[in-house]
Formats: structure tokens, sequence, C-alpha cells
């Protein structure tokens, strides 16, 4: 794949690379402080849960808009299996295959009788697959008291192994881990093998059956290819990621409530996909990094209005959320492909064979 | 291409660096009082948190400006603690009611090294976020969560001085079986933590006190059309409908309540006690009525002097809870005083021992870190405002609620 | 194992009707093992309509299907490419976004096995199925003479490829019965004259062809035998010199009776 | 029964709300095949216009029949430039993309109306001054005043004209014959553009006309107030048949109907296991059911799968 040659630089970077993460919170704490660090967590924990929504609507075309909802189901699985809620402390190396499992299982549901309509009313469908999730989550506390509503699940057991504890600081040859750098390399570890299982599922047979159905789901089906089930295989990969993310996410802050999981979490990881670039996976990679730090960065704004007007003219949440709109429509109407397209996806979209409205030959 | 996507990550992770550099060097809130430090002088930083921006900033800045009005007060009489002069700072963080946001906000005031917080607004931001103050040793007052569970989860560093929903909620309860004489009454509350908390709180001490639950029904905190629920509540002829809930859906109930001729008395937590119901509400809010921790403002023992206070610095009226965020402060400042230390890990065991008389009234806590029970104030809507109708006193006793 | 004298394809009595519409009226066809079946008519006679009932895109109001011995009516159109029907269509339908290399991978979907384990744990298995999967797309693409092309956008190809690549993807599925739509619309001569000869290839190794063809020359030069459609009916059925000698089908071309 | 007659009153009228606003995205989806996501938020922009001329007016001493005149025709106006410029700009250059791309410049799109909205209004709720006393009658036991009858004889005059421009003018055959096929109706000599144009003017205003609807009926305006509705007008343009102009009413009174009985209800039904709790996904269930069921809808002819 790669000329022979470039071997040598080609490990060079890869090196580079790993060590700039391995040292990144801690340059980070010492530049910017341990609240970047947490925010550096909480980008990897969107890695995945991008990287998950990249497999449904970057890979397969399949626009999903509740997609919140299988991380909202990763978080609470792990929070009431791992709380004093009905007091039983499962360990997180069951509690996470199992979140995923039930959000794949959730998705499996969704998808069976759905993932025929077309596109539209798929978005549609997905969008209130998310509200109901919410919904119930926030109800399950009567009759009898599941979800705990919309208190939330509070002392939910950090991740750890033996005696060892995420949650609390340790000192090793001279660094100090404090849990957010704790979390930040088990992040790390799950969002890189994130990123493997997206490239590797990319080029293999099944990807390239995902993106032959987003191409043309008709050709796609004559060329032997079972769409359903290749469609509710997407839904189940990502929702298996977004599953994984919730129950990290869970032991992470100890506390889930489902205010956390609204259907604007949704939109914002669709943002990431679309912004980094549909179905690349670098891409995606970049549109979570930017749009987690970005509204950080945001903050800002509101202090320098101050400073500067005198007043807050433009409150720094509108500001993000108006930039956030402005970008899905620019970006669809100057660089469909994101701001680090696809290789596939180089062309303008408008030549694709799929052209809307287009009616099945009679 | 396997070398381009290293060499395009590389370069997407300094761009990521460079970003979080510039929002670095944006400067903080300008300090409103600059004065040349004396050599003696201790620099104290206190954390504000709350919602600054979106749809609940309006709360959230009503309590910075509580604690920001505290600190020049504190900084103008000139303190010593442990024989130094010390100039209070105020860190102020927004922390979009949102509970993530709330965590990363917090490491924020850790990584500030502030010696308390004043925060958060939403039961949803305090929870999460009072962990990582308990890591950091940091004491947090809320001034205004009032979910049950912040203050219960072992923590020693975590405080309220607003009544959570479990001392608020009964309460209600009792002025309306005792006071109102209600045989029978609905209950709606909004799906969210502080009105399902109240509405439950309220429903659970009404039962045991001989009166008939007719309905028990729910909307969202979004929702403005209740005349379905309404129409079912009208069918059980109840003599009071309690709402636990917030004013945009408090204030249209109201008003469709009179359209469908339901003639039962309306009565709701704090969340409603605010002009904007008044206005939802039109002539409908007449007769309304809502309960609201301390006593009246005008008759909190500073109460006069703090509104007028306020209104001279900000222009505007307290909206709800600047006087809590105020009184926090001076919480800490009380507790510093006495342990003769600015550092949390001294002054810390002093907040839990402190007996405080604030703006809204006595101070003192339980071994929970909950207020100890103080007086509620029943407010009714006339001639289009909310005038105080009853104070009710804490139940003998003392600490803590009705447990459920 | 059906037995080799059957006919590989068998459609009896296909009507198909479209609201008041009435697209296929009780037509039946049967092609025979190696032979080019031709399948012409006027516009909006009826014949890709019969290819789509016949590649499973609509289900027959009646009548049936039978292929290599199996009735294959009302199946799904990925179990009838999987049963070994391929096509091709008559406004090209690739997938834009891939390459032509992987156009013709996808078309090797239904005879591989990989799945989302084998892949993400990259098992041995898995990478020597990829390398095969590889290196047939190679073979196919240069047998269709689109070698150079491998690693090219299938929607950047001028038209005459992005036709010979639809032939290429459905051979990749290994199909008994290679049914294609108009495969020389558009095409220049010289472009004309290599499909005859990839066809008569594509027979030649053993694949039965059913050909839809406004290009008379090339349909009645290919064809062993010809059905004419016309108003959803089939109104005429034989070798091509005959059937260009049926008055029926002279006058449904010319449109009209001759008075 | 005086209750139910009431619940059904109550169904009726937030279904002729559902039903106004379901007109819009029916509309623009007979044509386009496009769900516009924004429709909802342009109810809410329609909403808030009215009820800042409203307030505007009636501190002035304006009589109410003309402060209702121009707060209608201000909404109308700016909606309807609203909505055109939204597809000129936003839909049009992707009419010819992969279907993916408009969906999510509608989201975009809604998104930034949403937070327009909240910069100009703020975020708080807008309370409207009471202009009129609501005069009410008794119904068969039911409460029903003066602007909930015409809020429903609104929607039924709305359908009807609507029904009757698309069959008897020059404009609505130009409507069908794009709905139809835009592609021949443009060999046809129709200027589909124009059409497609002259759609979204059509839904924007009478979503408008539902915004003013909203604002004197509920008193109040917010800029998220569209969203939710949109999706419920959403669910009944589906449940009625999407495309159908009077599927669009008769699934928006049925999806009324349907909310009011089940939180009036449903409680009782399952012995408190559900409650009004479920009531806003009562819609998004109707909705799964009918796309599965019935994909065509009450009165739709299409399938709704088709490809």
């Amino acid at each position: 794949m790669i000329v022979a040659g470039n071997h040598p630089l080609r490990w060079t970077a890869w090196v580079a690379v790993a060590l700039l993460l391995l040292a990144a919170p801690f340059l980070v704490e010492a530049v910017l402080g341990r609240a970047w660090v947490r925010i550096a967590d909480v980008a990897l924990l969107f890695i995945m849960l991008a990287l998950g929504l990249n497999i449904v609507v970057g890979f397969a075309g399949l626009l999903d808009l509740g997609y919140i909802a299988f991380f909202a189901v990763g978080a609470y699985s792990y929070a009431l299996l791992a709380s004093p809620q009905f007091a039983v402390h499962w360990p997180f190396l069951v509690l996470l295959p199992l979140g995923a499992a039930a959000a794949a299982l959730f998705g499996i549901l969704l998808g069976g009788p759905t993932l025929r309509l077309r596109g539209d009313y798929l978005a549609i469908v997905t969008l209130g697959f998310g509200e109901i999730i919410r919904v119930f989550l926030n109800n399950l506390n009567r009759p009898v008291n599941i979800t705990n509503g919309p208190q939330g699940i509070t002392l939910i057991d950090p991740l750890q192994v033996g005696g060892f504890s995420l949650a609390q600081t340790h000192s090793v040859a001279g660094l100090t881990f404090s849990p957010v750098h704790n979390y930040y390399f088990v992040f790390l570890a799950c969002a890189v093998l994130s990123i493997v299982i997206s490239l590797r599922l990319e080029n293999s047979r099944i990807g390239r059956a995902w993106v032959a159905i987003r191409d043309d789901e008709l050709a796609a089906s004559a060329m032997g290819i079972n769409t359903r089930n290749i469609k509710l295989l997407a839904f189940a990969m990502g929702a298996t990621f977004g599953g994984v993310a919730g129950g990290l996410f869970a032991s992470f802050q100890g506390f889930v409530s489902p205010e956390s999981f609204h259907l604007i979490d949704s939109i914002m990881v669709l943002c990431m996909v679309v912004l980094g670039g549909m179905g690349n996976v670098a891409g995606v990679v970049l549109g979570a990094v930017l749009l987690t730090a970005l509204p950080e960065a945001l903050r800002y704004i509101g202090p320098l209005q101050q400073r500067w007007i005198g007043e807050v003219l433009v409150d720094p949440s509108d500001l993000r959320m108006l930039l956030f709109g402005l970008a899905l429509v620019l970006m669809m109407l100057f660089r469909p492909s994101g701001i680090w397209p696809a290789r596939r996806r180089t062309a303008v979209p408008a030549a694709a064979g799929a052209v809307e409205k287009s009616r099945a030959t009679r | 291409m396997h070398i381009h996507t290293v060499r395009h990550f590389a370069a997407a992770l300094i761009a990521a660096a460079l970003l979080a550099a510039c929002g670095k060097e944006a400067p903080p809130p300008a300090p409103k009082t600059e004065a040349p430090k004396p050599p003696e002088t201790l620099t104290v930083k206190i954390g504000s948190a709350s919602p600054l921006t979106g749809p609940q900033a309006h709360i959230g800045i009503d309590i910075r400006n509580g604690v920001q009005l505290a600190i020049e007060d504190a900084n103008a009489a000139n303190i010593d603690i442990g024989g130094k002069r010390v100039k209070f700072e105020m860190v102020a963080e927004d922390d979009e009611a949102n509970p993530t946001k709330a965590t990363t906000v917090a490491q924020k005031l850790a990584d500030a090294k502030v010696a308390a917080v004043v925060g958060h607004f939403n039961s949803g931001a305090s929870i999460p976020a009072s962990k990582i103050y308990s890591d950091a040793g940091i004491p947090q007052i809320s001034p205004s969560s009032t979910n049950p569970k912040y203050t219960q989860q072992g923590f020693k560093t975590t405080f309220r001085v607003v009544a959570h929903d479990d001392q608020q909620g009964p309460t209600l309860a009792r002025f309306a079986a005792r006071t109102l004489q209600v045989k029978s009454v609905a209950v709606i509350d909004d799906s969210t933590a502080y009105g399902q908390g109240l509405a439950d709180a309220f429903e659970n001490t009404i039962k045991t006190m001989d009166v008939k639950i007719a309905a028990r029904e729910h909307t969202t905190d979004k929702d403005t059309d209740f005349k379905a629920i309404l129409t079912k509540i009208k069918g059980r002829k109840p003599d009071l409908i309690m709402f636990g809930g917030i004013d945009p859906q408090a204030g249209p109930m109201v008003k469709q309540m009179k359209e469908l001729g339901i003639q039962a008395k309306f009565i709701g937590g704090d969340g409603m006690q605010t002009p904007n119901f008044i206005k939802l509400a039109g002539d409908a809010s007449d007769g309304a009525m809502a309960s609201i921790p301390g006593l009246p403002k005008d008759q909190m023992p500073g109460g006069k002097a703090f509104l007028e206070k306020y209104k001279a610095k900000f222009n505007q009226e307290v909206e709800l809870f600047a006087p809590m965020g105020y009184d926090a402060v001076m919480v800490f400042i009380d507790a510093m005083k006495r342990a003769g230390s600015a550092d949390p890990a001294k002054f810390l065991p002093e907040i839990g021992k402190t007996n405080y008389q604030g703006v809204i009234g006595p101070i003192a806590f339980d071994d929970k870190g909950d207020l100890k029970n103080g007086p509620i104030t029943i407010y009714v809507v006339k001639g289009g405002a909310w005038a105080p109708l009853e104070t009710v006193k804490p139940e003998a006793g003392g600490s803590a609620a009705a447990g459920k | 194992m059906p037995p080799v004298d059957t006919p590989l394809l068998a459609a009896t009595g296909i009507s198909k009707r479209f609201g008041g519409l009435a697209a296929l009226t009780n037509v039946s066809i049967t092609v025979q093992r190696g032979e080019i079946f031709g399948l012409i008519g006027p516009n909006g006679a009826g014949k890709t309509t019969l290819f789509n009932v016949l590649t499973g895109l609509y289900a027959a109001d009646a009548g049936e299907l039978t292929f290599d011995g199996r009735h294959i009516g009302g199946l799904k159109p990925y179990r009838i490419a999987q049963h070994g029907i391929a096509r091709t269509f008559q406004n090209i339908r690739l997938f834009g976004s891939m390459t032509s290399l992987e156009n013709v991978m996808v078309g090797q979907h239904a005879r591989t096995h990989a799945g989302v384990l084998g892949a993400v744990l990259r098992t041995r298995r898995t990478a020597a199925e990829e390398r095969a999967v590889t290196q047939r797309a190679h073979e196919l693409l240069d047998y269709c003479g689109l070698a150079a092309r491998a690693n090219a956008l299938a929607r950047d190809l001028p038209y005459g490829d992005q036709r010979r690549l639809e032939i290429a993807r459905a051979l990749a599925t290994e199909p008994k019965l290679l049914a294609l739509d108009e495969p020389a619309a558009g095409m220049n001569a010289t472009e004309t004259g290599a499909l005859q000869t990839l066809l008569e290839r594509i027979l030649a190794d053993g694949v039965t062809l059913l050909l839809i063809e406004h290009d008379m020359k090339l349909v009645m030069g290919l064809s062993h035998r010809v059905a004419v459609l016309d108003y959803g009916e089939k109104i005429s059925e034989g070798e091509p010199a005959a059937v260009q000698r049926d008055p029926k089908v002279i006058e449904a071309y010319l449109g009209g009776p001759l008075v | 029964m005086e209750i139910f007659a009431q619940q059904i009153v109550n169904g009726l009228v937030l279904g002729s709300i559902y039903a106004l606003v379901a007109l819009g995205y029916t509309m623009v989806y007979g044509i386009l095949g496009l769900i516009n996501f924004a429709h909802g938020d342009i109810t809410m922009i329609g909403a808030l216009v009215s009820l800042t001329i409203i307030q505007l007016l009636a501190a002035a001493g304006v009589p109410v029949p003309l402060v209702l005149m121009l707060a209608v025709s201000g909404a109308i106006i700016v909606c309807t430039i609203l909505g055109v410029s939204i597809e000129r700009v936003a839909y049009r250059p992707l009419r010819r993309a992969p279907r993916l791309a408009p969906l999510i410049t509608a989201i975009g799109v809604s998104i930034l109306l949403q937070y327009s909205a909240a910069l100009i209004w703020g975020k708080q709720y807008i309370s409207m001054p009471e202009i009129m006393a609501p005069a009410s009658v008794t119904l068969f036991g039911a409460q029903l005043t003066g602007l909930q009858v015409a809020i429903f004889t609104l929607a039924c005059l709305i359908m009807a004209g609507l029904l009757w421009f698309i069959k008897a003018s020059r404009m609505g055959r130009a409507m069908r014959a794009t709905e139809q096929n835009p592609d021949v109706a443009g060999l046809m000599g129709v200027n589909t553009d124009t059409v497609i144009a002259f759609t979204f003017v059509l839904g924007s205003a009478i979503g408008a006309i539902a915004g003013l609807m909203i604002v004197l009926y509920y008193g109040l305006g917010h800029y998220f107030m569209g969203f939710m509705l949109g999706l419920k007008a959403f669910t009944a343009a589906v449940l009625g048949g999407i495309g159908n102009v009077a599927g669009a009413v008769l699934g928006g009174l049925l999806l009324g109907i349907i909310e009011s009985l089940a939180a009036g209800y449903i409680g009782d039904l399952t012995g408190g296991v559900l409650g009004s709790n479920y009531r806003d996904i009562f819609a998004f269930l109707v909705l799964v059911l009918v796309l599965v069921l019935r994909p065509s809808g009450l009165l739709g002819q299409h399938s709704g799968d088709r490809a």
C-alpha cells in the first residue's frame, strides 16, 4: 500500500505521535491546567462516539438523529449495576461489554422495523427513538424505581482493577497521575482501539458493503448484498461504540441523569462527523477534537465582550450553536465531504449516482 | 496514505493545542476593584459556578452577582485572618447548566486553587462537581440545588444554604392540610429533578395527613398545553392543585385552569414565585400561592439593606438566589476567621459548626451539610403582585426533614 | 443438481401492473444454457420491467419464475443474485465514491464470508480471503479491459468504462446468467465492437447472457434467439432472422399497421 | 362524559394547530421529497413576530381587530421571506445532491433559526398581553372558548382553500405536475424553481398563521417552541399520508385527540404503570407504528419506502 522507501519516516512519525499522545496530559496540565486534561478526556470520549456514529452515517449513509440514546443505554447499564442504586457493584470488565451488548441490542431493536424506511423517515424515527429512551429514563422511577428518574444516579463506581482505582491519585516515577490523568490513558487506549476497529472495518468486506449501500442501495442488493442485515450490522456496531463510551462516561462522571442525553447531544456528535468528513476516520477524529475544544475556547468570548463592549451582546453558548448551525449549512453547500475529506469522496457529491427523487426504473 | 494520516493527525493535535492556548491567553474577567497590595496581604480566591449563558443564565448571573457583592463587602471590611489582611477575589465560571461542563468548570476552579466554591445552581451540575471538590478538599456551598442526594454522597465538603425538596415539600403539605384545610389534592410535576423532587416530597407528606391524592400527573419543562391533564383533574374535583415546577409552565397552567372552569386553588414552590409567573398567567394568577424558603426578602434580617445594595450595584432586582450566594461567601469567611486560616483543610471543619446570622436568616448545618430547618414563607398573588401570606416556622425537632 | 437440458431461466405467464397501467401481460420466456438471448422492443414496451421482475426488484403480480431448477419468484434481489443472476443497469448504477477495484470487490460480497470479527481481528482466514478478493478483482478488471483504471473513482471514469465496469462488477458475483440492460447505449462504433468481443468471450467462458439492446445490429448479430415485447406483451420470439421478418414486429417498430 | 367531551375538544384544538403546521411539511415534502426540519422554527418565528407586534400595538392602544390584522400580516411577510430565502440558499443548490445533504442543511437551518431568535428575543418565555377576554360557551358539558372555535374553523378553512387551489388554479396544476415528476414538469414548460419557491411561500404563510394562533391560545412564545411542535406536526403529516393536504389535517386532528385521550386516560388504563409523563412519546410511537405498518399513511397513495 505504501512505497517501501517511506518506512523509516513512517515509523518515526508514528513513534512521535505516540509519544506526544502519551505525554499530552502532562504537557497540557503544565501549560493550560488540569481542567484541560479533563477536556481532553471528554474529547477522547467524543472521538469514540463520533466514530460510532460515523459507521452509521459516514459508512452506511443512514442518518441517525438519536445516536445519543445508545450512549445513554451504555451509561445507565453501567450506572445501575455499579452504584448504590441496586446496591450491586459489578466489575467494569463485565459491565463495559454488557453495556455494549445492551446498546447493540437496542440498535437492532430500533433498526429491525425501521431500517427499510428511506433516509429521511429513518432520520425522524431515530430522533423519536432518542427522545423515547430519554423519556423512559426520566420516568422509570415509578411505579417501581429503576432509574431514579430525573434525580439521576449518584456515587457510581470508578473504574478499578483490584485495589487500583482510577479515581485516586497515584504517583509513579515522579509523575503524578490524578484521576483525570488515569482516565486519559484508559480513554486514549479505547479511542485508539476505536480508530483501529473503524479503519479495519472500513477496508473490509463489510465496510465495502456499507459504502455500497450508501452509494446505491438498489445496486448493492443486486450485487447479492443483504442490505437489511448489513444495515442492521451498521446500527449495531455504531451502537456498540456508543454503549462502551457511555459506560466509560458513567464511571468517569460518577453521576448520570437523563439531562445528559438530549437531542442536542445527538446533534453535537452528528456535527463532529459531518464537519470532520463523513466516512473518513481521521476527519471524524479531528471533528470530535475540534468541536470539544472550540466551545471551551468560545467561553472567553463572554468576558471579552464584557471588557470591550461593556456588556455581553452574544451569549457564548448561543454563538456556539449559531456557529454549529451555520457550519452544517455551509459545509453541505461548499465542502460536503468535510474539512478532511475521505479519499473516496473527493469529488462533489452532485456527480454521485443517486439523485434525489430518482424513480426506480420502470 | 498512512504517512499522510500521521502527518495530518499531528497537525490536528498542534492545531488543537494552539486553539487551547489562544483560549488560555485570553484574559480572565477583570477584577472590579484593583488596589495596590500591601506586603502582608493574603489573596484568597472564592469560586462561583453557575450557568452564565443559556436559558437559565439570568438565575446563574444572579448568584454570581450575590457572590461578587459579598466579596466587595468583605474587602471593604478589611478582614484579618491569621494575622494577615485578606483580599478576596472571585473566580466566576460558567457551567452552562450541563453536568459534563460542570465537572470541567469544577476542575478549572480546583486548578485555580480557590479556597471555596459557591455553586452550582442545578442539582444536576452540583452533584457531579461535588466529587471533584471533595477530591480537591475544597468546600462547596450550593446556593440553590435542592436535590436531597446532593448532600447524601458522604462528602465532607458539601453544603447548601437552601432548603432541599424534602424540607420545602413537607412544609407546603402541612400548610395545605392545616391552614388551607384541603381534603383532596391533585399533584403535577414537570419531570425535572427539582419539580418532581418537590412534588414527591409534598405528596408523601400530605398522604399521611388524611388528604386524598385525587390525581398525580406529569408534564415537561418545555410543554405549554396542559389541557388534557387539567381536564382529567377537573373530573376528580380536588380542592387544591399542587405544581412542582417553574414559572413558564405554572403561568399557562393557571390560565388554562381558569379556561376549563376549574375552581381548585393552586400552589407551588419557589420556582414559580416570580414576577414572570404573574405576567404569563395574567388575571388568572390571582390567588395562586407559592412557598419560598427563608423569610420574605424584605423581612430578612439584612434583607432590605441587601436588596437596596443589590439594586444600586447591578441596576436590577434580585431574581432569586443572590441572597443565598451572598450568604454562602459570608459563611466561608466566618469559618476562616474562626479557624484563623484560609486553608481549606483548616477551615473546612469550622463550616459544619457555623452559626451565622445571614441575609436569609440564621444559618446552621446538620451533619450532612444541609441547612438546618429554617422558616419557609408562603406567598399569594394579590392584585398582580406577590404578597407574603404566612411564614411557616420549622417543625419541632430542628434538623432535616420528614424522612421518606 | 438439475439436469443440464432444463432451461436455465424460465419465466411463465408474468404479469405486472402499476396502478392502472399494465406493464407486462402474460409474458413467457425461456433462456437456455450457453446462449445469448436478446430482448427487444420499442421504448416503454416493458423490457426493463421484465428485467426488474427477473432480478427481484419488482414482485410479479402473476406468473412463475424458475432459475436453474429453483423457484425464484418473490425472492429478494440479493437472494436472486446469490442464486446466480447478475445484472447491469440501463442508467449506470455504480458505487460512485468507490474505486473501480472496490466496485468489483463489492461484487464478490455474496461469494465471500468475512464478518466483523474477522475484519477487526484480521484473522489469517480473513486476510487470505481479502487477498483472493483483491486478486480476483484485478483479474476481472483486466478481463474487461479496465486494468489501468483500477484505482480511479467509479464516478470519474469515462462513460464506456463505466459500462464495462458494471459488467466486471456483475461478473464478480459469479453469475450463471448475466442480464445486461442496454450495455451499448451511448457507445460509439469502436466501443460497441469491443463490447461485442467482450460479450462473446464471457459467453465462451460459460456464462449465459440475457440482453436488452436498442442497437439492432449488435443484438441481431450476437443473439442466438430473440424475443420482442410490445405494450407489455410478447409479440414474437425466435431466431433473429425469423423475428426480423415477423410482420407483427415490423408493425410494432414502424408504429401502426401499413394500410 | 363531560370530561370525555372536554378531552375531545382539547384534542381537536391542539390537533388543529398540529394540522396547520403539518400542512407546511406535507406540501414541501410532496414537492421536494425533503423533510424541511426548519418548518417548525419558521412557525416559531411567526409566533414571536406576531407576539412582538401585539405587544407594541396593544400598548399603544390600537383596536384589537386591527392589531390582529397587522400581527398576522407582519408574521406572514417575515415568514414567507424567510421560507423562500431558506429554500433559495440552503436547499436549491442541493437538489441533485445525495439525500443526506439537504437533510443535514435542514437541521443546520433549524438550529440557526432557533438561536437567531434567542439572540433577538432572548431565551425567556415571552408573555402576551391579554387583548381578548376569553368568552366561553358550554357544549355537551365541555368548555369552549371563541378562540378555540376560531382555531378549529381556520384549520378547516385553510385546508379547503388549499385543496381548491391545488385542484383548480394554474399554479396548483403546476404544483401537482412537479410533484409527479419534476423533470417531466420542467419539459412541459413548468418553471419548477418558481413552483417550489411558491410552495415554500404557501407553507411559510400557513406556518405564520399557526404561530399567531399559538400565541393567542397559549399566551406565550419562546425560541425553542418550534422544535417539538415541528416534530409532532411532521408526525401528523406522516399519519395522514405525507404529501396529502387533507391527510395532514386529518393526521393533525387525530394526533391531537390521541395525545389528549392518552394523557387523560392512560394512567387509569394501565393501573398507573404509564402516565401523562409519557405523553410526548405517544406521537413518536404513532409515527413508528404508522411508518412500519402503513408507510403511506391514512390517506396517502405513495408507498413510504419507494426508492
